[in-house]
């Protein structure tokens, strides 16, 4: 972030409302969601400062935030806003965005998850699980955390080395085309 | 009639008076030694009436009134606070206690200060003793007696 | 009582247990549950956090199948398809572009018609606790047990919550009804990290000592949970939570399901406790000092 | 003046007043509609009057005991033999047109006849039922029958039935002794015929358990504010310490949520109560006060003190009282399990999250419109807003949408004691104006019989001892009262009765009064403050002057307070009679006299103000004289141009000018001045100068409108670059249409300038409403335009809020600033300002730059101040009498203010208090004479050495050095107080009815004799220690 900022337009503002259905503009910087976040301490930018970032058109800043992708989709902050805001709404378009713009991320971890996420998905219909750890691991370059359990897990019958299949892959597949489509057409 | 401590408290209409009442309506027991003589204000309140107790024989006398600042009539209560410091150096020169004499403030709500005032009095005045001036009660009834008797006279006189 | 039953991704692995103890409790008091057929995966957090339409679509077609199925009512266990699920639902109730972009990508005219429950909200408000309390034969006498809802049985409040959103009591009132002793504590709706356990395991491992060290605080001997999210955070990365910190014992965390299914008599391998991480053996011997004399009773 | 119509004209105005709901609001306006010749019904729904004031401990910003203010006024209003209280009441129905309305009433049973009832609390002794109590908002205990509270009015019991409350196992009918309890009552539906309905239903605290995550009814140690001011009330259920509910501990470390529900869409509540934030602040004050050791952390989002003297009471707690301020909301409470303290997290000054724990926490409640009305708001006929309070525009804020009906207090619009006061009586006034030809119509007025003359009787003493049922005869041996009396200086008569008070009781006294040829009468019962006027009622009914009674009060100050020792008691009882004989027989008659009163008023000021004034008195048909110093009527208003709610101002205006030129009764005099000013209430005579001329005018009140300017700031460049102006300069040019800016210009507003800083500590109260309402005009014509407001505080208070939020919502950029590091507009025109979430600046390149410049009192109040010598605060505004009882009179009677020479406030601020102006002032002017107390000074001119003491003494300039050199005392201006005859060195003065001889006899006869002879040793060691422990009721 810059030590100086400017005000440039709306323009940020306007776009965020808009895709998260969230009115950002009311914030009123209670601070209430920033006090109630269980993330806040792990965050760079607190949610209420995002909402301030925003007004002021702070695209990159709030982009290049490892904040959006600390973010766990409590909802806390969205439950609590005096003003109605939705502000884990307003975490979630702005995560698309960052996507989207294709720059460096401010964490890559949790995006990488999302992806091997939905791949699996993609091609089992179903989560599985060693399968998807292991592709998040090759996409995140987060080799290391967590290699300790899976054998614990693989004892306790939580991984199998075999994917599940839903009968239904193929359908899920279309499904999968049909909603990228409809993503790019909003 | 007994000797326990005789203690006249001089109480604002507005403020202490209504604390006293509240007091009452809150069924708060203090010891029986107090009188409660009503005032507008105790702006109302003279040197000279606290000396005239004195003279009269009471172990102690109190002054309450509104809180500073909350006077009905303005300043009523500092410029009595200012006499009753005066009166207690005038005691003090003729050899009476001046704790036997002192200025409270209390609002219309505080029913249980008026009765921990009282209390507190009351402990100050049986540490001190009676008042030098204090009379025996039967001296009292006596003087009593002679007053009705005067007045007696003065309804038959009017009669005649 | 009949529900369609949608399993999810966790429950055929990571918690399988919960699956298992599932099935067991319902069972036992004679609540039908039939999977959903060919069910998918309703994308959890994933889906929601990267395509809105996918997060829209994917529940969207398991609730039509279930709905095809001949059902109107989805339960669900794992905490997070059930917010998934109703969330989806939800807007495609509400929101008439979201419904027709919802029936456009699966190509089927779902509508929203389905009702998307709880395994809690079905024991709680449709089973009731005087039913269960029936059937109780081996109560867990004085087991001090703090209740752990987590964030997405609560929030937010107008789509999920079917108790208070900021101060539940069902779960509390189940294990009452189990004979432990439930124990008020602040933490019950805060958040474990959920869906960052896997990319933000320090953050989860943060949250999750905190949580423990509350119960702990609390004076508990047990967690109960009714996520499979909450129970892997707080289960499985209990020695990494409290790796710096050795001021807190062990702490097992059982499903609700788990808990209930002791109390309801059912063996525990059923209940698949031979999968926890922190031993349950604690509760097991809670339940043994107790259990002679509820047979007797029974 | 008063035209009496005949009562069997259908058409003419009912002379009665409907008063829907009796908070402070609907009491003040009842006693001025009482005053003015107006018949009240004063329909109230809980059991007892008195509304939110009757619970809170003290008030903000003078620290005045609430109880202290409210009680005189709750007695003054149930004994008014005009005023018709009926409790447990709602108006169901409102049919009818202004001037002829019917009133349908529902009144619920209380289950206890009030004329009955003396109040003892036998019932509540014997009655099983314990309750949580609701006055005490929970935190203490009630019995099924009892009274609302200690000071409660009408001073009667209540059963409360329903599930959980009366089983009706009638052990209270048995205990009472009076006869008073009828379980068998039953709804009754009356049928009123008013001319007007004034609405004052007030509020009710938001339901806390609506906003779950701050724990109230979880979390034991989290009170709402409503239970903190129980707390802290020396008469409420801990007798005012401050205890965590948990372990009755005191507690060390406490926090305030502020905004708990208000300032909220989530909750539905998107406005600002606008008291919480102060209230606050004063409860951090009192906690202190009573705990000097407390930690106060105050948790707040904008602190809102925008009222007369607010800034520096927050200043106070801040830095004198160490009251910490952060400026952060709550997310949730979290309560430790085994210490049952109470986590909080906030947004730091390090721009982190920090933990924090504190022992107890109190949750600042907003304000709701009052429930019960909400559902009879559709029976009434009115309009409610968005949020259900009454709705009214800014220019009309006393008129509801349906004529005749007016509104007043917080269900306007939420606000503080001296605005509800003051919107209460412009309330009144409104309906005064509208009934004005049925002024004094149904007026109750009692006839007596001519008065005997006394003064040449010695006395003869009559003493009535009260039973009053048990309650002083459980205690006191009553006969043994009456006995002594007997043998007591100038007692002729003595005897006891069961209730003194009792109908047939006072017809004996009357009969025994004229038997015996009593000219004194002693009653021995309950407190003067209640029963006072009763009795000397009765003394009028015999033919005797009322100053001829006197009280002795043994039930309050002995027989409940000594019950545990019957003996003591009695003595003191016997003690007591007897020295309120020896007062008694120097008590003199005293005539209660009356001041001739000229019917007209004059007004200084033509501005909203005054104008407003003028026509509301013009219009009840009394003269004006409206004194202006400019050539034109109008005042600050003829620069502005639209209100928040887009009314036309000059419309208004021009409106307002026309009605005020038009109208026959009001004189108007342009560019000219007072400039002498005789007399007192009643009837004043002053000297006007005009056009070189000079007009001598009579009239019996003086209203002072003379409003405020506008500072010229010397900051920003202000005067020397044409981009800078201030507010107000921006509402002139936004209504003129004078304003041209780029499309996409960029606007910075910057709030708070030159004041609320060490020179001016105080708020001009209107400057962010108006950033707010000339940004949103600006955004209007200027879609593209950048505006940005820097503001310290945002003072949106009331419905301003949802402004407040529109204009967020339309983009306008509201940016903090602190003072310390204000706004910087540096050489190269660029203006540089420090955002304190981000710890960043901020830079733009302003192309308008607009000042919110204090409003500042007129640079000449001082001489006007003289001229009337009425008082100036230490910012330069005219003072008030009293803050919250007399807000629109000043200290000397017959003088008032009004509008923004008071203090800064709105235009519709200014209408509500110039319309409360001329409710006051028709009390006095609708008179033909002043009735003035008997109860005055009175200078004795052989003894007066002219000293002038007494003048400098007195607090409202009663007396003056009159013709012989000697001082006199003008009884229609003295209150009574007696502070100048202590003064006196001359012992000159002296004050009647209190005069020396009465309280030296009192205490000749408490202590009889001057001798000294026979000392005697007391017997003081059982006194000892019998003070009484403080003790806590039960705090569950
Ligand atoms: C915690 C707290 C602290 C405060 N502290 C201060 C302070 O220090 N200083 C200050 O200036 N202000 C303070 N206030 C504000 C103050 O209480 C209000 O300004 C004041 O009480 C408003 O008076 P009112 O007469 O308009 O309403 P209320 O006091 O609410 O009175 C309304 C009355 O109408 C009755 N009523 C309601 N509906 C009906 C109906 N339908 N029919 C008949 N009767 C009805 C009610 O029972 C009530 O008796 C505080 C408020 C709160 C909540
Ligand atoms: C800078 C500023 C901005 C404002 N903005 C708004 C706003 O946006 N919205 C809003 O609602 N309110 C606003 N107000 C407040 C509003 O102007 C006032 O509430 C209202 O106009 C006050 O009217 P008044 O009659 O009390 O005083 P004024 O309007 O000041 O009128 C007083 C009159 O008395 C005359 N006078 C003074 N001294 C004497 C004397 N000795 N003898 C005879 N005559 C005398 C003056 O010439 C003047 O005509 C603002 C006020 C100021 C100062
Ligand atoms: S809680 Fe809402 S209003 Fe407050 S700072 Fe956060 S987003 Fe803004
Ligand atoms: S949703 Fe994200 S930003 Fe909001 S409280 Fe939860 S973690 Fe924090
Ligand atoms: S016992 Fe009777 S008189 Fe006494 S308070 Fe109760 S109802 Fe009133
Ligand atoms: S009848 Fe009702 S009010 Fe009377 S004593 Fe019994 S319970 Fe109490
Ligand atoms: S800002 Fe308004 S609503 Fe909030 S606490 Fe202050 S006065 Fe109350
Ligand atoms: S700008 Fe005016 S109204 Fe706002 S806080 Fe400052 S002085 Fe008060
Ligand atoms: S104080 Fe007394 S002596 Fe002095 S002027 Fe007044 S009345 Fe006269
Ligand atoms: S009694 Fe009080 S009000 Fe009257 S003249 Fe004396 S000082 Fe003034």
């Amino acid at each position: 972030m810059n030590d100086t900022l400017e005000w440039t337009d709306n323009a940020l503002l306007r776009e965020v409302e808009r895709r998260s259905g969230a009115s950002v503009s009311a914030c009123f910087q209670c601070h209430k969601c920033s006090s109630g976040c269980p993330i806040a301490p792990d965050m760079d930018l607190l949610s209420s400062q995002i909402m301030r970032l925003i007004h002021l058109g702070e695209k990159e800043t709030v982009l290049e935030s490892e904040a959006i992708w600390a973010c766990a989709s409590c909802e806390a902050c969205t439950a609590r806003c005096p003003m109605g805001i939705d502000i884990a709404a307003v975490m979630d378009t702005l995560r698309m965005m960052a996507v989207e713009r294709k720059a460096a991320l401010g964490d890559r971890r949790t995006s990488s998850f999302n992806k091997a996420f939905l791949s699996s998905v993609r091609w089992h219909g179903r989560v599985f699980e060693l399968g998807m750890m292991t592709l998040y691991k090759l996409i995140s370059r987060d080799l290391f955390s967590d290699v300790d359990k899976v054998p614990r897990m693989l004892a306790k019958h939580k991984l199998t080395f075999l994917p599940h299949f839903s009968r239904s892959t193929k359908e899920v597949r279309l499904v999968f085309n049909r909603a990228e489509e409809e993503e790019k057409k909003r | 009639m007994d000797n326990s401590p005789v203690i006249l408290a001089f109480c604002c209409h507005y403020c202490a008076y209504a604390a006293a009442d509240l007091a009452g309506t809150m069924r708060l027991q203090y010891p029986g030694s107090v009188r409660v003589l009503r005032l507008p204000c105790t702006g109302k309140i003279e040197v000279n009436y606290l000396l005239a107790a004195f003279e009269r024989g009471v172990d102690g006398v109190i002054v309450a009134g509104c809180l500073e600042g909350g006077c009905h009539f303005q300043e009523g209560n500092l410029r009595a606070r200012r006499r009753v410091e005066r009166a207690k150096q005038l005691l003090k020169e003729i050899g009476i206690e001046p704790e036997r004499l002192e200025m409270f403030n209390l609002s219309s709500a505080e029913g249980t200060r008026f009765a921990e005032i009282v209390s507190e009095m009351n402990q100050r005045i049986a540490a001190l003793g009676p008042s030098p001036l204090r009379h025996s009660p039967e001296h009292v009834e006596h003087a009593i007696e002679e007053l009705r008797e005067n007045a007696e006279k003065a309804i038959a006189g009017e009669q005649k | 009582m009949k529900y369609a039953f949608f399993p999810g991704c966790s429950l055929e692995s990571t918690a399988w247990d919960y699956d298992k103890s599932t099935r067991a409790v319902c069972k036992a008091l004679g609540i039908e549950i039939t999977d959903v057929p060919d069910w998918v995966c309703c994308g959890s957090s994933p889906a929601h956090a990267s395509n809105a339409s996918l997060s829209l679509a994917l529940p969207a077609l398991n609730l039509h199948k279930a709905q095809t199925a001949g059902y109107s009512e989805v339960l669900t266990a794992c905490a997070s398809c059930y917010a998934r699920l109703r969330t989806a639902n939800h807007a495609i109730r509400k929101d008439p572009t979201e419904r027709e972009r919802a029936q456009r990508i699966i190509e089927k005219p779902y509508a929203g018609a389905v009702n998307v429950r709880h395994i809690l909200d079905i024991l709680f408000n449709d089973y009731g606790v005087a039913e269960i309390e029936k059937r109780i034969t081996t109560p867990l006498k004085g087991l001090r047990v703090a209740s752990y809802y987590g964030c997405l049985l609560s929030r937010p409040k107008e789509v999920v919550a079917f108790d208070d959103a900021e101060h539940p009591v069902c779960m509390d009132k189940l294990v009452k009804v189990a004979g432990a002793e439930p124990v008020d504590w602040p933490f019950k709706t805060e958040c474990c990290g959920a869906s960052l356990s896997i990319s933000k395991t320090s953050v989860v491992n943060r949250l999750g000592y905190k949580l423990l060290s509350m119960a702990h605080r609390a004076g508990v001997e047990c967690i109960v949970v009714a996520c499979s999210l909450c129970q892997l955070n707080l289960d499985f990365r209990q020695a990494d939570a409290k790796k710096d910190q050795a001021d807190i014992p062990e702490i097992p965390v059982v499903y609700i399901t788990q808990l209930l299914g002791l109390a309801l008599g059912i063996p525990p391998k059923d209940l698949g406790l031979d999968a926890l991480m922190v031993s349950a053996a604690s509760i097991l011997d809670r339940r043994a000092a107790t259990a002679g004399q509820a047979g007797r009773r029974a | 003046m008063q035209a009496m119509t005949s009562s069997n004209d259908v058409k003419a105005p009912s002379g009665a007043v409907l008063v829907c709901g009796a908070g402070v609001a609907g009491i003040q306006a009842s006693l001025d509609l009482s005053a003015a010749g107006f018949h009240v019904y004063l329909v109230e729904d809980k059991p007892a009057v008195g509304g939110g004031m009757t619970r809170l401990d003290k008030t903000f910003p003078t620290g005045d005991c609430a109880t202290c203010i409210i009680s005189p006024k709750l007695v003054e209003c149930m004994r008014d033999p005009n005023i018709e209280v009926l409790t447990l009441a709602d108006v169901v129905k409102l049919e009818g047109e202004p001037g002829n309305f019917t009133a349908t009433v529902h009144q619920r049973p209380r289950y206890v006849d009030i004329s009955k009832c003396t109040a003892c609390g036998d019932c509540s002794k014997v009655c099983p039922v314990k309750i949580k109590s609701e006055f005490d908002a929970q935190l203490g205990t009630r019995k099924a029958i009892d009274r609302v509270y200690a000071q409660a009015a009408p001073n009667a019991y209540v059963i409360m039935k329903g599930p959980g409350l009366c089983i009706e196992c009638m052990r209270c009918v048995k205990a009472c002794k009076a006869g008073a309890i009828d379980h068998d009552q039953v709804e009754k539906t009356l049928e009123l015929h008013v001319g007007a309905v004034v609405l004052t239903p007030g509020f009710d605290a938001f339901d806390a358990s609506q906003r779950g995550e701050f724990g109230f009814n979880h979390a034991k140690n989290v009170l709402t504010n409503v239970q903190f001011e129980r707390m802290l009330s020396a008469s409420g259920p801990t007798q005012g310490h401050i205890l965590r509910p948990s372990d009755k501990k005191t507690p060390k470390r406490l926090a305030f949520i502020q905004c708990v529900g208000s300032r909220d869409t989530g909750c539905g509540n998107d406005y600002c109560s606008s008291v919480c934030c102060m209230a606050a602040t004063k409860e951090s004050i009192l906690a202190k006060e009573h705990e000097p050791d407390l930690d106060i952390t105050i948790f707040f989002l904008d602190l809102r003190a925008y009222g007369k003297d607010f800034e520096r009471y927050y200043e106070r707690a801040k830095n004198e009282k160490g009251v910490r301020y952060v400026r952060s909301f709550i997310s949730r409470t979290y309560e430790m399990p085994d210490t049952k303290n109470v986590v909080l997290k906030y947004f730091g000054s390090d721009l982190k999250q920090v933990e924090e724990e504190f022992d107890m926490v109190v949750l600042s409640l907003g304000l709701e419109p009052s429930s019960a009305l909400l559902n009879q708001a559709q029976c009434i006929g009115i309009d409610l807003n968005q949020w259900g309070f009454a709705k009214t525009e800014e220019l009309k804020p006393l008129d509801t949408s349906r004529a005749g009906v007016f509104v007043g207090g917080v269900f306007q619009e939420p606000k503080d004691i001296p605005d509800t006061v003051m919107q209460a009586s412009a309330a009144a006034a409104r309906a005064m104006a509208l009934l004005a030809p049925a002024r004094g119509s149904q007026m109750t007025t009692k006839s007596y019989p001519p008065e005997r003359d006394v003064t040449d009787e010695p006395p003869r003493i009559g003493v009535f001892v009260c039973h009053c049922g048990s309650n002083i005869a459980s205690v006191v041996d009553v006969e043994r009262v009456v006995e002594y009396a007997k043998h007591l200086p100038n007692v002729v008569y003595a005897e006891h009765t069961v209730y003194t008070c009792a109908d047939d009781s006072q017809g004996r006294m009357k009969e025994n009064i004229v038997e015996h040829r009593l000219n004194r009468v002693v009653v021995a019962s309950c407190t003067p403050r209640s029963h006072e006027p009763i009795f000397r009622d009765t003394l009028r009914g015999a033919g005797l002057n009322p100053y001829l009674l006197e009280m002795a009060n043994i039930r309050e100050q002995c027989s409940w307070v000594h019950s545990g020792d019957a003996e003591k008691a009695t003595q003191k009882a016997c003690e007591l009679v007897r020295m309120i004989t020896g007062r008694i027989a120097e008590s003199r008659p005293l005539k209660d006299e009356t001041v001739p009163v000229n019917n007209a008023a004059l007004i200084v000021g033509g501005g909203i103000a005054g104008m407003t004034a003028a026509l509301a008195l013009a219009e009840q048909g009394f003269p004006v004289h409206l004194v202006e110093k400019s050539g034109a009527l109008g005042g600050t208003a003829r620069r502005i141009y639209q209100t928040l709610d887009k009314a036309d101002v000059q419309a208004f205006l021009k409106d307002t000018i026309a009605r005020v030129d038009a109208n026959p009764n009001i004189s108007v005099y342009l560019n000219a001045s007072v400039a002498e000013v005789e007399g007192h209430i009643g009837s004043f005579s002053s000297k006007i100068t005009f056009n070189g001329t000079v007009r001598k005018v009579d009239h019996g009140v003086v209203v002072v409108a003379t409003g405020a300017t506008e500072h010229a700031p010397q900051s920003y460049g202000y005067g020397k670059n044409g981009k800078v102006l201030t507010q107000l300069e921006l509402s002139e040019r936004l209504g003129r249409n004078e304003l041209s800016l780029p499309g996409k210009a960029t606007v910075v507003m910057i709030q708070c300038v030159e004041q609320r800083n060490e020179e001016r500590p105080y708020c001009s109260r209107v400057c962010c409403t108006t950033a707010v309402k000339n940004a949103l005009q600006l955004r209007e014509r200027y879609p593209n335009a950048r505006i940005m407001v820097l503001y310290r505080d945002i003072r949106t208070y009331g419905f301003r809020e949802a402004a407040y939020r529109e204009a967020r919502e339309k983009g306008v950029l509201f940016i903090r600033y602190e003072p310390e590091k204000a706004p910087e507009l540096m050489q190269n025109g660029r203006l540089r300002v420090y955002e304190p979430a981000l710890g960043k600046s901020l830079e733009v390149s302003p192309d308008m730059i607009v000042l919110a410049a204090p409003m500042i009192p007129r640079a000449d109040r001082g001489e006007l101040s003289d001229l009337l010598r009425v008082p100036l605060n230490a910012d330069g505004f005219f003072l008030e009498a009293h803050v919250k009882l007399r807000p629109v009179d000043f200290a000397s009677e017959g003088l008032f203010l009004c509008g923004t020479a008071h203090a800064p406030k709105s235009m519709g601020e200014t209408i509500s208090q110039a319309n409360a102006v001329a409710g006051r002032a028709a009390s006095i002017l609708s008179r033909r004479a002043m009735p003035i107390s008997g109860q005055v000074a009175w200078v004795d001119p052989d003894k007066c050495i002219s000293c002038m003491t007494c003048v400098h003494v007195c607090p409202y300039h009663a007396p003056s050095i009159g013709r012989n050199n000697k001082a006199e005392i003008q009884a229609a201006v003295c209150m009574g107080c007696g502070s100048c005859t202590a003064e006196c060195p001359a012992k000159a003065i002296e004050l009647r009815h209190y005069l020396d001889n009465q309280i030296l006899r009192a205490l000749d006869h408490l202590l009889a004799g001057h001798s000294t002879e026979e000392i005697v040793e007391g017997d003081y060691l059982e006194q000892v220690g019998i003070a009484q422990q403080r003790f806590h009721k039960g705090l569950e």
